[in-house]
């Protein structure tokens, strides 16, 4: 068990990934346990409105009288699953059209990458809603769909590269001599090699993919029944927080985004960090 | 005599790298011939860009050629599909970086024994026939070597754990493209060494490319010397070194190294571009110092001399 | 003989993640004023290091650890960096591996190399296009090529325009790390006959680096074997044609499969070299010499001087010499 | 050419203030000769004003003809009656009330200098005739105007071809425009880049963050007290309510961020006027959907909404509860206000969840409601890019959580929230309901005849397709009938709606109109206060 | 001349091309939507009225259903330059609605893409020379820090601080509201002020991005051989950093200008939002809220030929930072 924690530990390379790591482990210690530790039920929403931070309300109330670190934390929740999860889906496509191009070549990657060209040149945000239009409920699952379905356009093109160095690579052409299976030299040589590269992207898609959300929220297309930061600071705009001083409701949701994604970005540097320096290669 | 294990015939590669408006061809290789038997070593050797490696992957299947034909034992790779399948296990080659030629991420015993399930080669036990490949290409102890990883081995060690790799495949044509060149001399001369051996023991064929003359005499029973997709001159490795007959063979000759030689009359070094193959006339015309005008204007038959000794230039016309 | 360079318990170590390599340990040598002098060994063996660190071109994580650099009596370790940057290309200028990168591919030939002129002589004004033509002119470039990009030039001519410019400031030394290593035998051939040339007019000294033994051997007057960051043997071109005298040099020559004379299997040197991090503890080639004494394995051979060159080997100690007669007597 | 000329002439007049005005700060207390400017604030997107036709629906500020046009009567939200303006007081029914006559204010002057005539009045009705998308309220349709003539000068006739008591509340809908201009166009495609009215003010320039008018000094209803009105621009309402905190506007004809109301009151230089209106935020629901067409489910969904928690929280009591029996209170003759706090339609768990279990739907395993094997549970779609409305919804699905009802949220565009509504594709749905000023129209959104059936889309504003034949009925008699019978009809109505819950009513957005009082007085508070009349009022302190 | 016509040939071709193929997209996408823009007008507008709706339906050109009838409309008019009629503004033209958008959002996006791109240079550059030193250091974390934070957030808190609590800027909007009547120096000055703030937050959100895209260019192209060359030659330091090291590190970086300019348009819209600023981006979202079809075809073109042109620029670019471009 130790040994596990040990490993753990040091595969987050350098300062930079252990400082990430420590900030996403307390993210990732309210997302599960957040339930637990919140002092009021979600949406309870019984309180006077715009109370300033006191020790009953350590962040205040909102203007419907909720509980604002209350809201922060099943926020919490919400914002590190779809991070997560949209990383996940994007980090799938993206890989698996990344490779792909990279490895086959020809008008298989040229068209592509086309269409991830022409997919860069239509805002996203379009996009967005265009989707959200199609899914049968605008829940976290279809943020979660739409935001993971939408992303993976730079990373597609990174990865490409990164195969396409990789397909230079002696072992690629050792394995094609040896005649193994394309789909075989992809997923099982050169994938393993480009994991840093992917898990770097992961993370940076995992940061994009709580932006992403946040601002989905605030232009009104997020899931509304659910709590998250971004819902949090779509209301407090809307609600014109400003107006009432009432820094409790916009700082914490933008500190709170901000420092999980700081986390994630950290990490990300230290793998990349790493792998550069293993390489001597930044052609990422 | 029966079908040469290897017979290679006026085999030629055009690389037409077709961009939107305009089509860029490349003659990499024009109108090789040659042929290789069982327990034969032949030489290719050239400067760099003269085609060799593309020769090496069109008979390996890697590329196709344009035109010309490759026969295995009278098998045409051309038009036999069933050749192609079974190729890897027929002809193998040992690629220049060794560092690279080995996936980081696996184990050496898996790297040795992943081409024999895909092609079914081990009916028995995996792990013993890796064990005996590696005791058969002097990786010992054997039993240390089969979960390394590449990284925790040296230059020499990993072209080692590639060749155990290609025997594995048991194939008949071995090519080498310049194993040695990123491994230190003193490496390099044993892995030399350990092919020649191999050579003798399983009866194959090689076929070493490289850029260094004094390794080519040192493996070779033939050499042939390429300039620009072209075959310049090809015979018997020791006359080809003693008696070079093509004014490229004589300046290669010229300019390495060999501070042992007694010293020879000055060769007079014209720089130019090297020129494609593709061109109507001795490619090497423009860096030859014997060049005269039909060398400019006419394309250049192969002249042949005794022993199997062939020139291709006009001075020997 | 004057020497101009007096390289003196070099040692230079480098902050590895594993722990400190020491690239480079006690190296002891000298460099005549006009000589050539070779450095070979394998690959790591710490020979770009060395010229790394005379010429204060290390980078980080490396540093010296210790001994001094003499360039004809100017302690070169101590100096600051103001006055070291004076001393840059006009008494020392380097030439580097690969023909590729040396040059700055966004600037013409032409400035590339008129700003090292310019550099240390600001006043040189007009005059400095000129002096840029006869440079060109020195290693048998056209002239008009100074206005061409260095991609346009091929790896030999950018190795020529390289070696131009290390002289465009007549320096007195000039290191040479592997110039010709990715150049085809043809084109290197061309480019050591035209070194050879120009530092016979000028006599300019030269530090070549090189795995290449029979090319040094070609062109060198002294040369330095290193192995495992220690300097093994420094002796005459001649000394070593005739009979290498340390086991590991022996080693290397018997590596090159050479052209003349009799073909005969070549044996190489078994095993590798070892990490630099843990180096025996003994004489550093002991594993893998076939004529190690027992001394070997425990005790580091010092560097030697005598009639032949310098070496560092127990067989030729006089301690090493005396083991080995006793155990002789002892059979 | 005549037409700049004129417009040249006008703005002359003012140039000599207003030099002065840019000079010198607004906020400073005006002295004799400096031109006194009112800034208004509005939430207009720049791109939104495009035109300045009153007869088209979009690409236009609608408040603004208010400004600059008239109608022939101006209708008064905070009272629920009309207010003359090019009329002459209130018209005249004919006995068989077929026939309404209106006799027009003859003082009226176009602002380029033109003389007002009976013509542009005619013009401008009768171009709705010839024009069928510009009648948007549908004047000419469905057996209402049949004819539109002059009598004498300065006399309008309306003839109907059935009886329509409603007809001088749709005459307010209907700007009068200057035929001399109007007629060398094409009214359903002129974009009326300086319009020339008979209004209170006349219109200057237009740029990215404002549109600038200036006083009509000739106005036939008495020249205005500020010089110029400045509507300046926002496109959100937490700038333009921050923008009211700092004094930059005066005040603002609607949107303002509800939640800040009572931090805008802590100023007490700060006023908000609230009216109700005749937009009706409910949840709405298609009766026609399994489940839905059971009246206990609905009733049970009705009183399982806590309106008044809604209304504290969500609107910061800057609205008026709705009427269960739909009818606004602007109308306040008309409307059953008992039925507002009447207990059996105010919030109660334990009545909703009786009211389902005696409907004989059990709670099945997950908590829900379930008959027959079929659970209540209901998609609820809300309009996207409204987070305070998201969060109401929020609101409201947890309270019919809490009474067994499932309901899964959808967010959907505007357009495509009408097209469900109209196609009536979708089982709840939260949106405003926005009715004609006139009690018999809001009502008939009950009707059978303005609904269809679910898949084809619905020819009127029942898109709860609601059929109750005895409304129908009522609704018919209604539309003929004397005030008197009106109001009984409308009351039995209004109880039948209540008691069969087609649409559960929450809050009646009308005017929530925020205010300074620091520079300016004689705001009248019997209007609109940000309205023309208003502001042709009131003084600079 | 460094261009070589096929190059030059080539590079038009493609932008061209994919100029069409977008927009073909663009014609495609809204139609893509669910809900009639016809109907809803007449919803919110004319009580659901079918007959409005069916008159409206005409004039919008909707009224064939076919998809080939309407892109052939289209692309017919669009090769005269006519971008169509707003729905949701009908009947002012699309043209119209844009024009007016597009200089603001050029204006800032441009000035402020070109600011963050220079102080990110700076800075990646002065980080980069000094690896591991305290400013390389400092610069690094709180860039990574600044590209973590929503752009909404940083725009909301900058109009709390500097324009409610502090007053130094306006709460929003592009001008001054009397800016009709204002001499063009008072203009220009309330273009400035009322722009500040906008650009300030696209640079503070920008910024880190550049900062760190430079410093890795910078770090690799300092690992080159010719860097220690020119250090072994004796150059002054500002040469070998900006010569040497900057303009070969220019190149990966000015890709990635070009093409995130396109991008930060798009980006631009939560921007526009808070600050009530008139740009394309407010316009492209509202015209999306309303299905404005029209609207939406001309906002995506107009951001298509930005991001094709600004790539394009990048191709033209290339050769006069890097000569090897133009062989190939
Ligand atoms: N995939 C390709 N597309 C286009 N041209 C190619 C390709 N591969 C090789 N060439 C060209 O073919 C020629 C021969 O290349 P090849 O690699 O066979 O040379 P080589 O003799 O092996 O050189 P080296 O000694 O450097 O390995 C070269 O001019 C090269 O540029
Ligand atoms: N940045 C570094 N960090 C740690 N160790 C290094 C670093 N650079 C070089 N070394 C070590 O220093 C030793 C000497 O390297 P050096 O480059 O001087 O060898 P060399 O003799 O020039 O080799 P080659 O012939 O391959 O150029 C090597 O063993 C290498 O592993
Ligand atoms: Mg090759
Ligand atoms: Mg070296």
């Amino acid at each position: 068990m130790k040994k596990i924690v040990k490993a753990g530990w040091s595969a987050f390379p350098g300062i930079k990934g252990k400082m990430g790591l420590v900030i996403l482990l307390f993210f990732t210690g309210v997302a599960l346990f957040g339930t637990w530790v919140a002092p009021y039920p979600k949406n309870f929403i019984g309180f006077d409105s715009w109370l300033p931070p006191s020790f009953g309300h350590w962040l205040g109330t909102d203007s419907y009288g909720q509980d604002v670190l209350s809201q922060m934390i099943y926020g919490t929740r919400t914002s590190f699953w779809v991070g997560i999860l949209a990383g996940l889906i994007t980090t799938v496509i993206g890989v698996t059209v990344g490779i792909v191009a990279g490895f086959k070549g020809g008008w298989i990657e040229e068209s592509l990458m086309r269409i991830v060209d022409l997919f860069l040149i239509i805002p996203t945000l379009a996009l967005m809603i265009i989707l959200a239009s199609f899914l049968p409920s605008m829940g976290t699952m279809s943020t979660i769909v739409i935001i993971g379905s939408l992303s993976w356009l730079y990373m597609g093109r990174s990865i490409r590269s990164q195969t396409m160095s990789e397909r230079q690579s002696g072992y690629v052409e050792a394995a094609r001599m040896v005649g193994m299976k394309d789909s075989e030299i992809m997923f099982r040589e050169i994938l393993p090699n480009i994991t840093p590269v992917i898990l770097a992207n992961l993370v940076l898609v995992t940061t994009q993919a709580v932006l992403a959300e946040a601002g989905l929220s605030f232009l009104g297309l997020g899931d509304p029944t659910n709590v998250s930061w971004g819902t949090i600071l779509a209301l407090a705009n809307a609600n014109n927080a400003v107006l009432f001083h009432a820094w409790w409701w916009i700082l914490p949701p933008g500190l709170a985004i901000a420092f999980f994604c700081f986390g994630f970005i950290l990490i990300g540097n230290g793998i990349l960090e790493k792998y550069r320096a293993n390489r001597g290669n930044a052609a990422l | 005599m029966s079908k040469p294990l290897l017979h290679v015939n006026e085999l030629e590669k055009v690389f037409s790298s077709r961009s939107m408006f305009r089509k860029k061809q490349v003659h990499a290789v024009q109108d090789v011939s040659f042929t290789l038997e069982a327990g034969e070593v032949l030489a290719i050797v050239g400067e760099s860009g003269s085609g060799k490696s593309t020769v090496a992957r069109m008979l390996t299947n890697l590329i196709p050629a344009t035109s010309g034909d490759i026969v295995y034992n009278g098998e045409s790779l051309r038009t036999n599909r069933q050749l192609r399948k079974k190729l890897p296990t027929f002809v193998q080659m040992i690629f220049q970086d060794p560092f690279a030629a080995l996936n980081p991420h696996h184990t050496i015993g898996y790297i040795i024994g992943r081409p024999l399930q895909v092609h079914r080669l081990t009916q028995g036990d995996l792990r013993s026939r890796v064990l005996e490949l590696l005791r058969k290409v002097g990786l010992s102890p054997e039993e240390d070597f089969i979960d390394k990883y590449p990284y925790q081995l040296s230059g020499g060690q990993k072209q080692r754990v590639v060749i155990a790799k290609v025997l594995g495949l048991a194939p008949k044509v071995i090519i080498a493209d310049e194993p040695t060149s990123m491994l230190d001399v003193s490496i390099g001369i044993d892995i030399m060494n350990l092919l020649l051996d191999l050579k003798e023991k399983e009866n194959l064929a090689l076929m070493m490319i490289t850029h260094n003359l004094g390794s080519a005499r040192y493996m070779a029973d033939r050499i042939a010397v390429m300039y620009a997709g072209r075959v310049m001159e090809y015979g018997p490795a020791e006359e080809l070194i003693q008696n070079p007959q093509h004014p490229y063979t004589k300046l290669l000759l010229y300019s390495s190294p060999d501070p042992w030689r007694e010293q020879t009359e000055v060769f007079e070094v014209v720089e130019a571009q090297v020129q494609d193959a593709s061109g109507a006339c001795c490619s090497f015309h423009n860096r030859c110092p014997f060049a005269t005008d039909i060398c400019r204007t006419k394309p250049v038959a192969i002249a042949q001399l005794e022993n199997g000794h062939q020139v291709r230039c006009h001075l020997y016309a | 003989m004057a020497d101009l360079l007096q390289v003196r318990h070099l040692s230079i170590e480098y902050a590895a993640a594993r722990g400190v390599v020491r690239a480079v340990d006690d190296v002891t040598f000298s460099i005549g004023k006009g000589e050539i002098f070779g450095l070979a060994g394998e690959s790591g063996c710490g020979k770009s290091t060395t010229a790394f660190g005379v010429s204060r071109l290390l980078r980080h994580p490396a540093r010296i650890a210790g001994g001094s650099v003499q360039l004809d009596g100017t302690e070169l370790t101590t100096l600051s960096n103001e006055e070291f940057d004076r001393l840059r290309w006009s008494k020392i200028s380097i030439v580097l591996q690969s023909a590729m990168n040396n040059l700055n591919p966004v600037l013409k030939i032409c400035d590339q190399l008129t700003d090292a002129i310019l550099a240390h002589e600001p006043h040189a004004g007009k005059e400095v296009r000129q002096r840029a033509e006869q440079l060109m002119r020195l290693v048998d470039l056209p002239v008009d090529r100074l206005d061409s990009y260095p991609h346009e030039l091929s790896g030999g001519m950018r190795q020529r325009v390289v070696i131009a410019m290390a002289l465009a400031l007549q320096p007195s030394l000039v290191i040479m790390d592997e110039p010709t290593t990715a150049l085809d035998v043809v084109v290197q051939n061309g480019i050591i006959r035209k070194i050879m040339e120009l530092q016979k007019k000028f006599g300019f000294s030269i530090l070549f680096i090189t795995h290449d033994l029979p090319l040094m051997l070609e062109m060198c007057d002294r040369i330095g074997i290193m192995y495992a960051g220690k300097l093994v043997e420094v002796t005459s071109r001649e000394q070593i044609l005739q009979k290498p005298r340390h086991p590991y040099t022996q080693g290397l020559l018997n590596s090159f499969p050479s052209l003349s004379g009799p073909k005969q299997r070549l044996s190489g040197i078994p095993g590798h070299t070892p990490d630099l991090i843990r180096p025996p503890a003994g004489c550093r080639f002991c594993p893998r010499c076939s004529q190690a004494l027992a001394l070997c394995e425990t005790q580091q051979p010092m560097l030697m001087q005598d009639e032949k060159g310098q070496i560092a080997c127990h067989l030729y100690s006089e301690e090493g010499l005396s083991r080995e007669q006793a155990s002789a007597a002892c059979e | 050419s005549v037409l700049s000329g004129c417009s040249n002439s006008a703005s002359q007049a003012q140039t000599g203030t207003e030099g002065q005005a840019d000079t010198t700060s607004s906020t400073k207390p005006a002295n004799k000769g400096e031109s006194v400017v009112y800034h208004l604030g509005e939430t207009v997107n720049p791109e939104q004003v495009t035109n300045f036709n009153p007869f088209l629906a979009t690409g236009n500020w609608a408040p603004f003809f208010d400004y600059v046009f008239d109608p022939l009567y101006y209708f008064n939200p905070v009272k629920g009656e009309l207010v003359p303006r090019l009329a002459e007081g209130e018209g005249t029914w004919s006995a068989d009330n077929k026939t309404y006559t209106v006799k027009l204010n003859m003082k009226a002057k176009w602002q380029d200098g033109t003389a007002f005539s009976i013509d542009d009045v005619l013009y401008s009705f009768n171009t709705l005739k010839d024009y069928k998308v510009l009648d948007r309220y549908q004047l000419w349709g469905d057996g209402r105007l049949q004819e539109v003539t002059a009598q004498g000068s300065d006399t309008v006739v309306f003839k109907l071809s059935n009886t329509f008591p409603s007809l001088p509340f749709y005459l307010s809908t209907v700007y009068i425009v200057p035929k001399h201009q109007y007629e060398k166009e094409d009214p359903s495609q002129f974009l009326n880049k300086q319009p020339i009215g008979t209004g209170p003010f006349q219109f200057k320039s237009i740029n990215e963050s404002a549109i600038v008018l200036n006083k009509n000094a000739d106005y036939f209803l008495g020249s205005p007290n500020i010089d110029q009105l400045f509507v300046d621009r926002f496109n959100n309402s937490s700038t333009l309510t921050l923008a009211l905190e700092k004094g930059d506007v005066q005040g603002s004809t609607g949107t303002v961020a509800m939640p800040s109301v009572p931090k805008l009151l802590e100023n007490p230089v700060n006023k908000l006027q609230v009216y109700p209106g005749l937009n009706t935020f409910s949840v709405i629901m298609n009766n026609e959907k399994p489940g839905l067409n059971d009246t206990a489910v609905r009733r049970a969904i009705q009183i399982a909404i806590d309106r008044k928690s809604l209304i504290e929280k969500g609107e910061s009591n800057g609205v008026f509860p709705a009427n269960p029996g739909f009818l606004s209170s602007v109308f306040s003759d008309m409307a059953d206000s008992g039925l507002i706090n009447n207990p059996s339609y105010a919030y109660n768990v334990n009545e909703a969840t009786k009211l389902l279990e005696s409907a004989g739907y059990t709670k099945n395993g997950k908590g829900i409601y379930e008959k027959d094997g079929k659970p209540l549970s209901f998609t609820y779609h809300m309009a996207a890019n409204a987070p305070a409305q998201n969060k109401e919804g929020a609101m409201i699905t947890e309270w019919l959580k809490s009474i067994g009802v499932e309901t899964t949220v959808k967010l959907v565009t505007w357009p495509e929230l009408t097209k469900l509504l109209m196609s009536g594709d979708y089982e709840l749905l939260q949106n405003g309901i926005q009715t004609p000023p006139d009690p018999q129209a809001q009502l008939e959104i009950f009707h059978s005849k303005m609904t269809a059936p679910t898949g084809e889309n619905t020819p009127g504003l029942n898109y709860m397709r609601f059929r109750d034949s005895e409304v129908d009925q009522w609704l018919d008699e209604a539309s003929s009938a004397d005030a008197g019978k009106r109001k009984e009809l409308y009351g039995k109505i209004q109880s039948r709606i209540s008691e069969q819950a087609p649409v559960a009513v929450m809050y009646n957005v009308g005017g929530h109109i925020p205010y300074r009082v620091d520079q300016f007085t004689d705001y009248n508070e019997d209007l609109p206060v940000t309205s023309a009349l208003s502001l042709m009022q009131i003084k600079k302190k | 001349m460094r261009y070589n016509s096929v190059y030059l040939i080539k590079r038009i071709g493609i932008a061209l091309i994919t100029l069409y193929v977008a927009v073909t997209l663009n014609f495609l996408l809204p139609r893509l939507m669910k809900g009639d823009p016809a109907s809803a007008l007449a919803s919110e507008k004319a009580l659901g009225s079918q007959e409005v709706a069916d008159a409206l339906k005409v004039q919008f050109g909707l009224d064939n259903p076919s998809l080939w009838y309407q892109y052939a409309k289209y692309m017919k008019q669009l090769l005269h330059g006519n971008l169509g009629v707003s729905y949701a503004n009908f009947p002012s033209p699309v043209a119209d609605v844009m024009l007016k958008a597009l200089p603001w959002t050029l204006g800032t996006v441009l000035i402020a893409t070109l600011l963050s791109y220079l102080i990110g240079w700076l800075i990646g550059i002065r980080g980069a020379w000094k690896p591991g030193s305290l400013f390389d250091n400092t610069t690094l974390f709180s860039s990574f820090f600044l590209n973590s934070v929503p752009f909404f957030w940083i725009a909301i808190i900058f109009i709390m601080i500097f324009s409610f609590y502090l007053g130094w800027f306006p709460l929003g909007q592009a001008v001054d509201p009397a800016y009709d009547s204002f001499s063009w120096l008072e203009k220009a000055k309330s273009v400035v002020y009322h722009a500040f703030l906008p650009v300030f937050t696209l640079i503070i959100a920008t910024l880190a991005g550049h900062i760190l895209v430079l410093r890795n260019n910078l770090m690799r192209v300092l690992s080159e051989d010719y860097m220690l060359l020119a250090k072994a030659k004796g150059l002054r330091a500002s040469r070998r950093k900006y010569m040497y090291g900057a303009r070969n590190a220019l190149l990966p970086s000015f890709t990635g200008l070009m093409t995130s300019l396109g991008h930060v348009i798009g980006g631009a819209i939560t921007t526009e939002i808070v600050f009530s600023y008139p740009g394309v981006g407010l316009v492209t979202f509202n015209a999306i809220l309303n299905h404005d079809f029209p609207l939406i075809q001309g906002a995506f073109l107009c951001i298509a030929i930005s991001v094709i042109v600004c790539n394009l620029i990048a191709d033209l670019v290339y050769p006069l930072i890097d000569p090897r471009v133009a062989l190939n």
